[in-house]
């Protein structure tokens, strides 16, 4: 069996699991819409305020929501001893986390990205600024899920280690939260986004490289 | 040497609060990390005793 | 190891007496500049520490040899203890300078976020029983961190640069006169000789209590 | 041909095994016997490349496994004390997708005649949910009838296993002897193999 067809089955298998237990990715989801719709509750409904902070918040509650979803990645094999066969199967294991990330992705990250210009309406953000709002996310939130999958990897099997995540991870999305909410705190002041759009998809880049070969470490460290 | 008077020194031009605070909690920092490690020495040395 | 103190305590001294004796008053700060002897040395050292626990856990990850991991372990708390500093001293100087105690200037944020990585980094070495686990988990964590560290640097300064232009920047310290820079020089040299001596006393308090731990489990299989 | 020479393990702090040396030919079964925690379970995942030796060097065919470690893998089959079975998937769907991890892919029917053999057929779309501890374990060891694996390591196989499953699975090992195959096991009960084949390893804790 050649490397890509195991990579398919492993891609299809874990998005079966997540299409058979729908309720955690809807209950992120919903973390988002809730944490985003309670800053106006906090902060009043004054349009150019909610202008202001829009970007921001939106990011942030994307960053969070993220964060969150981050338990379902390694947890569930590491608890039933599949994750074991992983390190076993003869596809590296660098290749089989970049896999499991892209899945992770696609159900967590992708709903924020369609989901996030509903939410901009809110802050009553011109249309152009969702479409930049839209694309960070893009960008942006297959990063959250690398760099989280490391942090995951990293607190497999410790007790607390929903905190210890955030704890862990947080500094390092601090780059991905400057450069995405900046391109469209950017659009938004009419400024061209272009720059931090660019500075994001170099992360990106520099993320797929990296994150998988660290998390499979991580996970090596794990399964020890 | 331009310090005209002791007081001068501890005044350091209306800014000693805050020059002396910070040199102060750097020392108070290092001497607090080194009194802990003699603790976790002695804690040890009393351990290897049992 | 006593004799790292002994330097540490001369270089102090005459680093100190650099600082208040020689260094002239800037005509601009008054006495208030004096705290760059502390600020600057001690934002130097948590970097130079961070980097050097990294460069000890590649070493660590790369021979497996056990002692360069708790090297790195024995020099977190100092690495800490001196990020702290960094950031006291920076707002102690920073609240005359500009009347905030907090300034949201690129290096005094990115000092912020070290701080975070190396409490992220103790909060992983102390979630682990087994010390190996702890030793390899962490030590991924410090490579990640260090490739991260130049990255949240840049984007702070970018991000700095989005928002507030480069106005208020401690980076701006006055003319360096070599008078100055020796001092800086000085201080930092002591510091660095202190945690030498703070480091090797703590790693043989490490290495101490893993044999005790280890004698204490050895006996513990005698007696069944 | 697998070969390991002066392994040393530390589990934490405390030493389980050191200077242990030993090497199985094509046609043997390596029973490892030990007390409990001596260290028989770090044996075989190391054997078996998951965790890493604190000194000593394994050997498959020659190489060091560390080097060609995809190689070694797909040569490997490694069952642990998990079933390593997945709640959400049916017991076909999971048989497929842990053969298709371990780089072998069954056709349809060899699965079903597998799923036959360990007795799972009526259970086969249910979710593997349903299934009892004995159950799993029998579906975790199905794989043993796909695909060939020149090396097994298995750690505990015959745990809640009936007597019906054990004597299928003590065939399987003898046929998978026979043609050449390597397997190293641990149990607690003396496994009725052909005697040519076994050998024992004690660790003494």
């Amino acid at each position: 069996m050649n490397t890509l067809a195991i990579l398919r089955c492993l891609l299809w298998r874990d998005i079966q699991l997540v299409l058979r237990r729908r309720s955690d990715v809807v209950a992120t989801l919903f973390f988002f819409m809730v944490a985003v719709s309670l800053f106006p509750l906090g902060v009043g409904a004054e349009p150019a305020l909610l202008q202001a902070i829009g970007p921001g918040v939106l990011w942030v509650a994307a960053l969070l929501s993220a964060l969150l979803s981050l338990g379902r990645l390694f947890a569930a094999d590491f608890a039933d001893g599949t994750l074991e066969q992983l390190l076993l199967s003869p596809v590296g294991l660098s290749l089989a986390v970049a896999v499991k990330i892209l899945a992770h992705w696609l159900v967590s990250g992708l709903p924020l990205v369609l989901l996030a210009p509903l939410l901009g309406l809110q802050f009553n953000l011109p249309a152009d600024v969702l479409w930049v709002l839209a694309l960070s996310l893009l960008l942006g939130t297959p990063l959250l899920s690398l760099i989280g999958a490391i942090g995951a990897a990293l607190t497999l099997g410790v007790r607390g280690a929903g905190v210890l995540v955030a704890v862990l991870v947080l500094p390092l999305y601090i780059p991905v939260l400057i450069f995405g909410a900046g391109a469209v705190a950017a659009s938004a002041s009419g400024m061209n986004p272009e720059g931090a759009l660019s500075l994001l998809a170099a992360l990106l880049v520099v993320g797929l490289v990296f994150a998988p070969y660290a998390a499979a470490s991580a996970l090596r460290v794990a399964l020890e | 040497m331009h310090w005209q008077s002791f007081e001068a020194f501890i005044a350091m031009g209306g800014y000693g609060f805050y020059v002396w605070t910070s040199f102060g909690i750097t020392a108070l920092c290092c001497v607090f990390e080194v009194c802990q490690l003699r603790r976790r020495q002695q804690q040890l040395v009393l351990k290897e005793a049992t | 190891m006593p004799w790292f103190f002994a330097i540490a305590t001369l270089l102090v001294l005459a680093g100190l007496y650099l600082s208040f004796f020689v260094a002239p008053t800037d005509f601009q700060q008054g006495e208030a500049y004096r705290i760059i002897f502390i600020h600057v040395p001690a934002a130097w050292m948590s970097m130079f520490i961070y980097l050097l626990m990294a460069a000890w856990a590649g070493f660590g990850l790369a021979l497996n040899a056990r002692l360069s991991f708790m090297m790195a372990q024995a020099l977190a708390p100092t690495g800490t203890m001196f990020t702290f500093l960094a950031l006291i001293t920076g707002s102690l100087w920073g609240k005359p300078m500009w009347g905030a105690w907090w300034v949201w200037d690129a290096r005094l944020t990115s000092e912020l976020i070290l701080l975070f990585l190396y409490i992220g980094y103790m909060a992983l070495q102390s979630a682990f029983e087994d010390s190996r686990k702890a030793d390899r988990a962490s030590a991924v964590f410090l490579m990640v961190g260090a490739i991260n560290v130049p990255i949240i640097y840049f984007s702070v300064k970018w991000w700095n640069t989005l928002h507030q232009g480069a106005s208020v920047s401690l980076t701006k310290a006055p003319a360096m006169a070599t008078i100055m820079l020796w001092g800086m020089l000085l201080m930092a040299l002591a510091f660095w000789a202190y945690s030498i001596g703070v480091a090797l006393w703590r790693v043989r308090c490490i290495i101490a209590e893993r044999e005790c731990e280890a004698g204490w489990l050895n006996n513990l299989r005698e007696k069944e | 041909m697998l070969e390991a020479i002066s392994l040393g393990c530390r589990r934490g702090e405390r030493k389980l095994f050191s200077e242990l040396s030993l090497s199985l030919n094509s046609g043997q079964l390596l029973h490892v016997q030990g007390t409990n925690g001596s260290g028989k379970t770090s044996l075989l995942r190391i054997l078996a490349g998951l965790s890493r030796q604190d000194a000593g060097k394994i050997f498959w065919n020659n190489a060091d496994i560390h080097t060609m470690y995809d190689e070694y893998a797909s040569s490997l089959l490694y069952l642990g004390h998990q079933p390593a079975v997945k709640d959400d998937l049916t017991v076909t769907e999971n048989l497929l997708v842990s053969a298709q991890i371990g780089g072998v892919n069954p056709t349809s029917d060899a699965l079903k005649s597998a799923i036959e053999i360990v007795g799972l057929s009526r259970q086969a779309n249910l979710p593997a949910r349903a299934l009892s501890q004995g159950q799993r374990r029998r579906l975790a060891l199905a794989r043993l009838w796909l695909g060939h694996k020149p090396l097994w390591i298995l750690d505990e196989p015959f745990t809640a296993l009936d007597v019906e499953a054990t004597t299928l699975l003590e065939a399987r090992l003898d046929a998978h002897l026979a043609i050449g195959g390597m397997v190293v096991l641990t149990t607690h009960q003396s496994p009725s193999i052909t005697e040519s084949y076994l050998c024992v390893l004690r660790l003494e804790p």
